[in-house]
């Protein structure tokens, strides 16, 4: 498209390199995105369409159009992120995707935006590589599993003064990621890795592996996954024979569910998080949510926050490119939007200062720690 | 004569029960062998063990001067021993045909490969064998059934169709297990003659095992008695008949004479 | 007749692939013990880990063992698997829940006057209760399964029930998900039983927990094994379920209500999946609508390990799976990323020495 | 009214009752309401509540649904309008009377501000104040009753009405039944130039569809095109030799994995031919196959089934597992897998691709053809029967389940490198157990055995899914009921097999009978 | 009248297996039903016992129509059918397959006693007791099947084919035990492809041919008819 200059199409159109989305009178704008709304991680995608469902509200028209969110259920997995990205792309109203939510989907799904220009902003792919594929359009709110590993890594040597730890992790590309980086930039720092193990995720009993890590005696256990077994590994601990021991969590086991979760045994415990500890934005935010949807935000899962922001950001750039055509219908122009997206800068939302790299990681500043304290979190010293 | 099957102080244990004890039996060519006894005395196991269902504990298994014991019971199909079942056992959904066939497939040549790229060879041998088969239906009485699917025959003819499959694996020896339980006077008698046909058509050596006494007195060489597992009497039919042994253990008074007592006992009570 | 035996017991097993698999066997055996100690011999476990593996491995056992119980309950009569069984226990794990729950939010006062949530003040009665509450929901939605899903399919072919019972697996998770929501929800115990705490035994050096929740769970799951069977061997409905398990026909014609021993099976058999859903909640803790998926093909593994359609068999099947799961890795030294293999190969290696599993009964001889 | 009568009308409003009450426990109302009132062309807002209209417009579907089958209760018996008068006002009373139950409940807790979505996920307050029509407790309790009782006598008198006209729907359809039977429409079938015409449209769509329907519908149905070839490979095992495996997944992963290794630069750097490493892949799949079977041909029935199921598990933890990581890039999985080429072009877009697996599918049906027709087929079937008795008939079985397993296996193998390769990524969680789940379910549900079932069993399972997309989060849950739904129905399947007439030459009677020549004796 | 069946047709499926059977049994009497195989005898039986459904027609047991009532409630009001094909339970002993029989009783030291009598009445089966049902012979658990039935103190019995595959001696107890059991009162509906032995003991008889009653009357009679004496009776 974009070749014939159609009825009121804008100029732009013609020169943009994948033309333009026509956005029809009384149409809405569509927003996409892919998450895993059913099986073992609906949570997940549940909670990540939510938050962004209430950046669509907050974020009001553009030239009269409204905005819609589209979530498609890709179930985490690549096969389902490559269905619902071609599902997505051939919807011509669709001009972002606020996803995918699994570094899995979202791999496969990259391939299918490019070829089509449609800027993406995941909130929680964070497998390292993802920006080093060379996509135009893949970005992140989300920082990466490397970038997270080494200041645990540094933060156990160096702020704890912990010199034996093992590292656990679920199993999955996110938790073994990170695991394989704290491992080894715990052992650069010159401290012993004592144990490494991987756990099923799913499960609700650890002991056994936990036991078996308690006979090397850690000082802390550091533990790459989500918050489910974070919760479980956490309340398992204390039977284990590592009740001294300090859990020590990523991003993934980070929100409200873990406190709520594991009570007293949670008490000490670290997590990692983007989002700043309060701000106006995140007050007002955690409000909406709350009144939306019953339930406290980052309860489901820890990226509610960036839900919100990836979202935000993408509406916020469809404003500035999009251009109102003679015959009443909206026009995005896709590669400007591409662009647009790519040369975010200073935009300021939940989870902070906002900018993205010339490959597409989108956020700036490093990991936030947190602790437990009081049965709530609190920001750990930096 | 040729000796076909020989069985060598043949025993099958289950758990305590000797359920066949010390059996020896020898089977010559082109006769018809039958074992009777009462229930539970061992034939079937008898038949399993010369089939290679069951491996006997003790004694040897001997087909043409080979053993054959501990062998798999294709194996023993394909060296020439076929049988059919004392509860009927088709292929219940293939049709009477397929089931047939199946009994030719010790000597098929033609594997998966050919079959994929359907070679002329292998044309020729299936078309070979459905017209084989289908001779063989009609040799047995079914013809024109062959479509039917083996579950839908009636029983006699279900009977007969076990026995077709058994004569397409082109056996030396056949081993019917009471091949016409459950059929009426008259259907039995056509199937008396019907196995002494198999036998005088194609030189086919045949072992039975049977309860109807005008099957087996009429139509055996060589008739083996066992109980308990063990064989208390072997003979022609008129030793067998006369044997005390045997009339005490199996034979009892006969048919004749129970109806008669019946039909005494009735008008005594009116 | 006794020269025979004598004989007997002289002659060697005839079928060489059955030696062949013996020498097989004893060598897997013997390749397992050398590396076992060749593992003890430099291990760093003391006899503080072993017990805590084992005991948590009694534990996770008994709860395999209670919901494999139902699967080989269901597959002894219907011959057929029962994939939702599953759900059913996740159902009975939310049924307890909420009783627990409305428990917590009723307040009355102790006995010495302060306010106490009513699960306080009467754990016993609030166990009881949301035991019966779960096994009495995951009873009723088994009966419904088998009323909805499975009847209409008697005589159909063997794998048309087990599609039927995919879908409702299926159809009842997303339910789960859609009713109660995505997220995983916690039990909250009564103190007494709170989760953690435990009989401390020194062991070794150091401080291995007991935890009441697990040893509760471990007695409870004896005892509803040791009834249902007690139940199975001894009860008319017991001899009733065993007879329509053989032959339903047969059964009909002894005045058997077929239909109703059916039934009565998939109330059984969900109300020990309930129970065990329970007590994962007390137990483990943490549940949502996919609580019940892991342990059910767990459950289903443990039944055919120990010989589908045998019930002792499942209970060992099950003890075993759990034993191997939190013991194997250790004492073979492997990941326990790698438990799940551990527990499969096992399995596969049983079944290959024996066909129908531990106790099942060998199929070698069939009687033709 | 008999009590009878009066009884299962009442069970049939309980019913209703409840399947409402449970909709609206899971959010269905609203997702429908909002459904309908897109169908009738109306725009629904983002996070709006439907219109009262469109839900009533549902209930008033489902009201009337119960009122028919309540008046439905035996198929013998000839309606009045006084019976259904009695029974859908039955149905409607207490269907309506449960539904109220529920609403004033629900409602009031409501009212009092008590947040229910703590423990019922989807009833929000709106949701709530939808069902009630948007009115007070009261009234939308009324119009509840009212309603359902409504809708059920409209039900009713239209089973009535059906009833009366059944005959003429009846003697209609037959007449033109008879007419395609006359009419050379009716001929034409079973005439085999028909059926090549037949083929020949298909082809020609085959040839056409993946350029015009677009990325997308390429996308879906070449998923639908690799679960054909999953499922002629299981049919082959499951229908054809009747072993039950539910490991099926290992030989799909052994398939892909083997593909994706010797193609990707990562991490072996093999960066093998795509045909070679292609048939490399089938024949790993299929060596597999024999090696799994090997020690197992032993087992029957569900062991066999759990055992594979074990196997499917351990090859998917292995992959994923860190021992395995610098072989296989452990749980990352392997990025970057070849496309397909010809003649040094690479043809990777989606429709070459479409058109690759057209081609894969279309020789697969016609080797699963041959197999099945051939003498292999029929050794199989007798297994699939009765093994015991094949066995003793002369088949040797371990042979034929051997070959079955690894001929099964190497579809799949051939599946998952085509899968690796169009992802171009492949990961040890597109290995899970739910794969063999779907394949299995795809083969009964087609009809076991069947090979058009398999192709129409693997449209409606992966297909399906997908035109659900439509019902959002609930697409599963109505996947699950229709594949029960499904199997009372058709049991069968949904194309049962049927086996191929063999022309049984008929021997005439009055021939003489005469010895097949290879029959007995070869003296 | 203990048993008056009227009209009756039943369906499998398209295959109309009884078109229109209609016979009577006095009480106390044994009556014989012959015909070929697959001429619906066995149907008749398994209707009456409510194994199937009749698509027409009407059973009276005394007096009163069963077609309606469900198989358990058959045995409890005394009607017990010994099915063809032996179909004991094979995976539980002969002793529990006898408790079996005994299923609507829960009297243990009146099953105990019973379980004697049928022991006395069979003793191979006492020889047997703790067998598994499924390894026994095939004349044992045609037996056993027989004093399974007799457990449940049938006022009626339905027995089908109970001489199928025994050995001769065997034939002539099961007849003789058929007899007594009369004697003692029971009514036997019998089921025999052994016309000669059936007619012999029965009082009266009917021939099945294709699902229809063609011949009926004493069973002297019949034993003297001459297409009873063609087909069913045979030459020997
Ligand atoms: N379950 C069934 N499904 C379909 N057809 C059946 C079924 N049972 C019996 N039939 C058919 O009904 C007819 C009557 O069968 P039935 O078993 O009553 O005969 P029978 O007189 O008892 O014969 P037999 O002497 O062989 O026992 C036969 O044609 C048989 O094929
Ligand atoms: N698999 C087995 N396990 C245990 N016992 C068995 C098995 N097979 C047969 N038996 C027992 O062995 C004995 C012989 O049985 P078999 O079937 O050979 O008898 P039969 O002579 O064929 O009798 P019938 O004429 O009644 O068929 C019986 O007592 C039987 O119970
Ligand atoms: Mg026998
Ligand atoms: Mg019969």
């Amino acid at each position: 498209n974009g070749a014939a200059p159609a009825g009121g199409e804008p100029e732009v159109c013609a020169s943009d390199e994948f033309g333009c989305a026509k956005i029809p009178a009384g149409q809405t704008v569509k927003i996409g995105m892919g998450a895993p709304m059913t099986g073992d991680y609906a949570s997940f995608g549940v909670d990540i369409s939510q938050g962004a469902a209430i950046a669509v509200k907050d974020a009001g028209t553009v030239e009269g159009f409204a905005f819609e969110l589209v979530a498609q259920d890709d179930q985490g997995a690549p096969e389902g992120g490559a269905a619902v990205a071609n599902k997505l792309a051939t919807d011509p109203t669709v001009v972002a995707i606020a996803g995918h939510i699994f570094s899995g989907a979202t791999e496969a799904a990259i391939p299918v935006y490019d070829k089509v220009g449609i800027p993406m902003m995941s909130p929680s792919a964070t497998n390292p590589p993802l920006t080093t594929l060379g996509s135009k359009v893949f970005n992140r709110v989300a920082f990466t599993d490397a970038v997270q590993g080494k200041f645990a890594a540094d933060y156990l040597y160096s702020k704890l003064g912990f010199r034996k730890i093992a590292v656990l992790h679920d199993g999955g590309a996110y938790g073994q990621g990170l695991a394989d980086v704290v491992r080894a930039e715990f052992t650069a720092l010159g401290g012993e890795v004592v144990g490494y193990e991987a756990i099923t995720p799913g499960e609700t009993d650890y002991t056994a592996t936990l036991s078996a890590l308690a006979a090397s005696a850690p000082e802390a256990v550091y533990f790459g996954g989500y918050v489910a077994e974070g919760v479980v590994l956490t309340n398992n601990m204390k039977q284990s024979g590592l009740e001294n021991a300090v859990f020590f969590g990523c991003d993934g086991t980070f929100g409200a569910e873990f406190v709520a979760k594991t009570g007293a045994n949670g008490e000490g415990a670290y997590a990692a998080s983007l989002i700043p500890p309060e701000s106006a934005a995140k007050l007002k935010f955690d409000a909406d949510y709350l009144a939306a949807y019953g339930v406290g935000s980052g309860t489901l899962s820890p990226y509610t926050w960036s839900g919100y922001d990836s979202a935000a950001v993408l509406m916020a750039k469809v404003k500035e490119v999009a251009v109102l055509g003679s015959d009443g219908a909206l026009y995005v122009p896709r590669g400007a939007l591409v662009a647009a997206v790519r040369g975010t800068s200073g935009f300021t939302s939940i989870t902070g200062d906002i900018t993205c790299d010339a490959v597409g990681e989108c956020n700036t500043a490093g990991p936030t720690f947190y602790i437990v304290k009081d049965g709530d979190w609190a920001q750990a010293e930096q | 004569m040729k000796t076909v099957l020989e069985a060598r102080q043949v025993s099958k244990i289950f758990g305590g029960l000797v359920a066949v004890n010390k059996v020896d039996l020898v089977v010559p060519e082109g006769s018809i062998a039958s074992i009777i006894g009462p229930n539970g005395a061992g034939k079937t196991t008898l038949f399993n063990c010369i089939s290679g269902f069951y491996t006997p504990e003790l004694g040897d298994v001997l087909f043409n001067g080979r053993k054959i014991q501990g062998m798999l019971t294709d194996k023993v199909a394909a060296m020439g021993i076929a049988r059919t079942y004392q509860n009927i056992r088709l292929f219940k959904s293939m049709t009477a045909v397929e089931n047939v066939m199946v009994g030719f497939e010790p000597h098929l040549k033609h594997g998966w490969i050919t079959a994929m790229i359907k070679t002329p060879g292998y044309v020729k041998e299936q078309k070979h064998i459905v017209n084989e088969a289908s001779r063989l239906l009609h040799y047995v009485g079914l013809a024109g059934l062959g479509d039917n699917l083996a579950l839908n025959l009636p029983y006699g003819a279900q009977r007969r169709l076990e026995i077709a499959r058994a004569l397409a694996n082109q056996p030396k020896l056949l081993l019917l297990d009471e091949p016409t339980a459950g059929m009426n006077p008259q259907e039995t008698d056509v199937m008396k003659d019907f196995i002494r046909q198999i036998r005088d058509d194609l030189g086919i050596t045949i072992i039975l095992i049977e309860h109807d006494m005008r099957v087996v007195m009429n139509i055996s060489d060589q008739i083996s008695v066992l109980d308990y597992g063990q064989k208390i009497a072997e003979g022609n039919p008129k030793e067998i008949q006369a044997n005390p042994r045997v009339i005490e253990a199996y034979l009892g008074p006969g048919a004749a004479a129970l109806s008669e007592k019946y039909r005494r006992e009735k008008t005594h009570d009116a | 007749m006794e020269a025979l035996r004598k004989k007997f017991s002289l002659t060697l097993p005839q079928n060489s692939i059955r030696i062949i698999r013996i020498i097989a066997a004893l060598l897997l055996l013997a390749l397992i013990i050398v590396r076992a100690m060749d593992v003890a011999a430099k291990s760093q476990f003391g006899a503080d880990t072993w017990l805590r593996l084992s005991v948590s491995g009694l534990i996770i056992g008994g709860m395999y063992a209670l919901i494999a119980i139902g699967y080989t309950l269901v597959y002894g009569i219907l011959f057929m698997i029962n994939f939702a069984h599953g759900e059913v226990m996740m159902i009975g794990t939310f049924g307890g829940y909420f009783v627990f729950e409305a428990f917590n939010a009723i307040q009355v006062s102790g006995a010495d006057g302060n306010q106490l949530s009513f699960l306080n003040a009467y754990p016993v009665i609030a166990i009881l209760l949301a035991f019966l509450a779960g096994m009495t929901i995951a009873a009723l939605s088994g009966l419904f399964l088998e009323k909805f899903a499975y009847r209409p399919l008697r005589g159909a072919p063997r794998l048309v029930p087990l599609i039927s019972a995919i879908g409702a697996s299926i159809f009842l998770q997303n339910a789960g998900q859609l009713l109660f929501g995505p997220q995983r929800r916690q039990y909250i115990n009564p103190v007494v039983l709170d989760r953690g705490i435990g009989w401390n035994l020194e062991v070794a050096g150091s401080t291995v927990v007991l935890t009441y929740t697990g040893i509760f769970s471990l007695i409870l799951s004896a005892i509803l094994m040791v009834g249902l069977y007690l139940l199975v061997q001894r009860t008319k409905l017991g001899r009733a379920m065993r007879a329509v398990a053989q032959d339903k026909k047969t059964a009909a014609l002894m005045g058997i209500n077929v239909d109703q021993i059916i039934s009565r099976t998939f109330v059984i058999s969900g109300a020990l999946a309930g129970a065990a859903g329970v007590m994962w909640g007390i137990h483990n803790g943490l549940f949502n609508y996919y609580v019940g998926f892991l342990p059910g093909i767990k459950a289903f593994t443990a039944a055919v390990l120990g010989g589908i359609g045998n019930i002792p068999g499942a209970m060992l099947g099950g003890m075993f799976l759990g034993i191997v799961e939190s013991v194997g890795p250790a004492v073979l030294g492997i990941d326990f990323q790698l438990k799940d293999v551990l527990a499969f190969t096992i399995l596969i290696l049983v079944l290959i020495f024996r066909p129908s599993g531990i106790l099942g009964e060998a199929l070698t001889e069939e009687k033709v | 009214m008999n009590k009878q009568s009066i009884q299962k009308s009442a069970a049939s409003g309980m019913v209703f009752g409840i399947i409402v009450i449970f909709f609206a426990l899971i959010g269905f109302t609203v997702v429908i309401s909002g459904l309908i009132q897109k169908a009738l062309g109306q725009s629904l807002g983002v996070g709006q509540m439907p219109s009262t209209s469109s839900f009533l417009i549902f209930l008033g579907l489902l009201g009337i649904w119960n009122g028919w089958r309540a008046s439905r209760q035996d198929k013998h018996e000839t309606l009045n309008t006084k019976k259904v008068l009695g029974r859908s006002t039955i149905a409607g009373l207490v269907a309506g009377v449960l539904v109220m139950v529920y609403a004033l409940i629900v409602g009031v807790l409501d009212n009092r501000g008590i947040n229910l979505r703590t423990y019922l996920s989807q009833l929000s307050s709106e949701s709530v104040r939808f069902f009630l029509f948007n009115q007070t407790i009261v009234v939308g309790i009324l119009i509840h009753v009212f309603y359902s009782t409504l809708m059920a006598v409209v039900g009713g008198f239209l089973a009535l009405a059906s009833e009366r006209s059944r005959e003429r729907v009846k003697s209609t359809r037959e007449s033109i039944q008879k007419w395609s039977q006359d009419h050379w429409l009716g001929k034409l079938q079973g005439n085999p130039y028909v059926s090549y015409v037949l083929m020949g449209v298909v082809l020609l769509l085959l040839v056409l569809l993946p350029r015009t329907w677009g990325a997308y519908w390429n996308y879906v149905m070449g998923t639908v095109g690799i679960y054909v070839l999953l499922g002629l490979g299981l049919n082959i095992i499951v229908g054809f030799s009747g072993q039950l495996v539910l490991g099926y997944v290992a030989f799909f992963a052994i398939g892909a994995y083997t593909f994706a290794l010797t193609t990707s630069p990562e991490p072996h750097n093999l960066v093998w031919n795509f045909w070679i490493a292609l048939g490399v892949a089938v024949l790993a799949a299929a060596l597999s196959g024999i090696l799994i079977g090997l020690p197992i041909m032993r087992l029957r029935g569900d062991y066999l089934a759990i055992v594979t199921l074990g196997f499917g598990e351990i090859i998917r933890i292995l992959l994923r597992s860190d021992i395995l990581k610098d072989f296989t890039m452990g749980p990352r999985g392997v990025r970057n897998i070849a496309g397909p080429t010809l003649f040094g072009r690479s043809f990777t877009t989606d429709v070459d691709f479409m058109y690759l697996i057209i081609l894969a599918v279309l020789l697969s049906i016609f080797l699963a053809r041959r197999w099945q027709e051939s003498s292999i087929g029929r050794a199989w079937l007798a297994i699939s029967q009765d093994e015991t008795v094949a066995q003793a008939t002369g088949v040797n079985t371990q042979k034929y389940k051997l070959l079955a397993l690894s001929l099964g296996a190497a579809f799949a193998g051939l599946g998952g490198a085509l899968f690796a390769s169009r992802n171009q990524f492949t990961g040890p969680e597109d290995h899970a157990l739910m794969v063999s789940i779907n394949v299995l379910v795809l083969v009964i549900v087609g009809g076991m055995g069947s090979i058009p079932g398999v192709i129409l069993g693997a449209f409606t399972l992966k297909g399906l899914p997908e035109i659900l997309r439509e019902v959002e989060n609930y697409r599963l849950l109505v996947f699950g009921a229709l594949l029960v739904v499904m199997m009372i129905i058709r049991p069968e399947g949904l194309w049962p097999a049927r086996r191929p007439k063999l022309e049984v030459p008929v021997g005439q009677d009055n021939e003489p009978v005469h010895l097949p020549a290879t029959v007995g004796g070869e003296k | 009248m203990m048993l008056e069946v009227e009209n009756l047709n039943v369906h499998y499926g398209a295959i109309h297996a009884l078109k229109g059977v209609s016979f009577h049994l006095e009480e106390g009497e044994i009556v014989a039903l012959i015909g070929a195989n697959g001429a619906g005898k066995s149907t008749t039986l398994n209707t009456i016992s409510r194994l199937n459904k009749p698509t027409a027609g009407d059973i009276r047991y005394r007096g009163v129509s069963i077609v309606e009532t469900p198989p358990q409630d058959i045995v409890t009001k005394g009607i017990v059918q010994v099915p063809e094909g032996r179909r004991i339970f094979p995976k539980m002993t002969v002793v529990e397959n006898l408790e079996m029989g005994a299923y609507i009783f829960s009297d243990r030291q009146r099953i105990e006693a019973d379980i004697e009598m049928v022991f006395g009445k069979f003793p191979r089966l006492r020889e047997r007791r703790k067998q598994l049902g499924g390894t026994l012979s095939g004349g044992e658990q045609q037996m056993l099947a027989i004093a399974r039935g007799l457990m449940a103190r049938p006022q009626l019995l339905l027995l089908d084919e109970p001489s199928m595959g025994l050995a001769p001696i065997i034939v002539e107890q099961i007849f003789d035990i058929i007899s007594e059991i009369n004697q003692q009162g029971t009514s036997i509906l019998l089921v025999e492809q052994n016309a000669q032995m059936a007619l012999s003991i029965a009082d009266r008889g009917y021939v099945f041919e294709t699902g229809k009653i063609v011949l009926e009357g004493d069973a002297g009679d019949l034993l003297e008819d001459p297409m009873v004496k063609e087909a069913y009776l045979g030459g020997g």
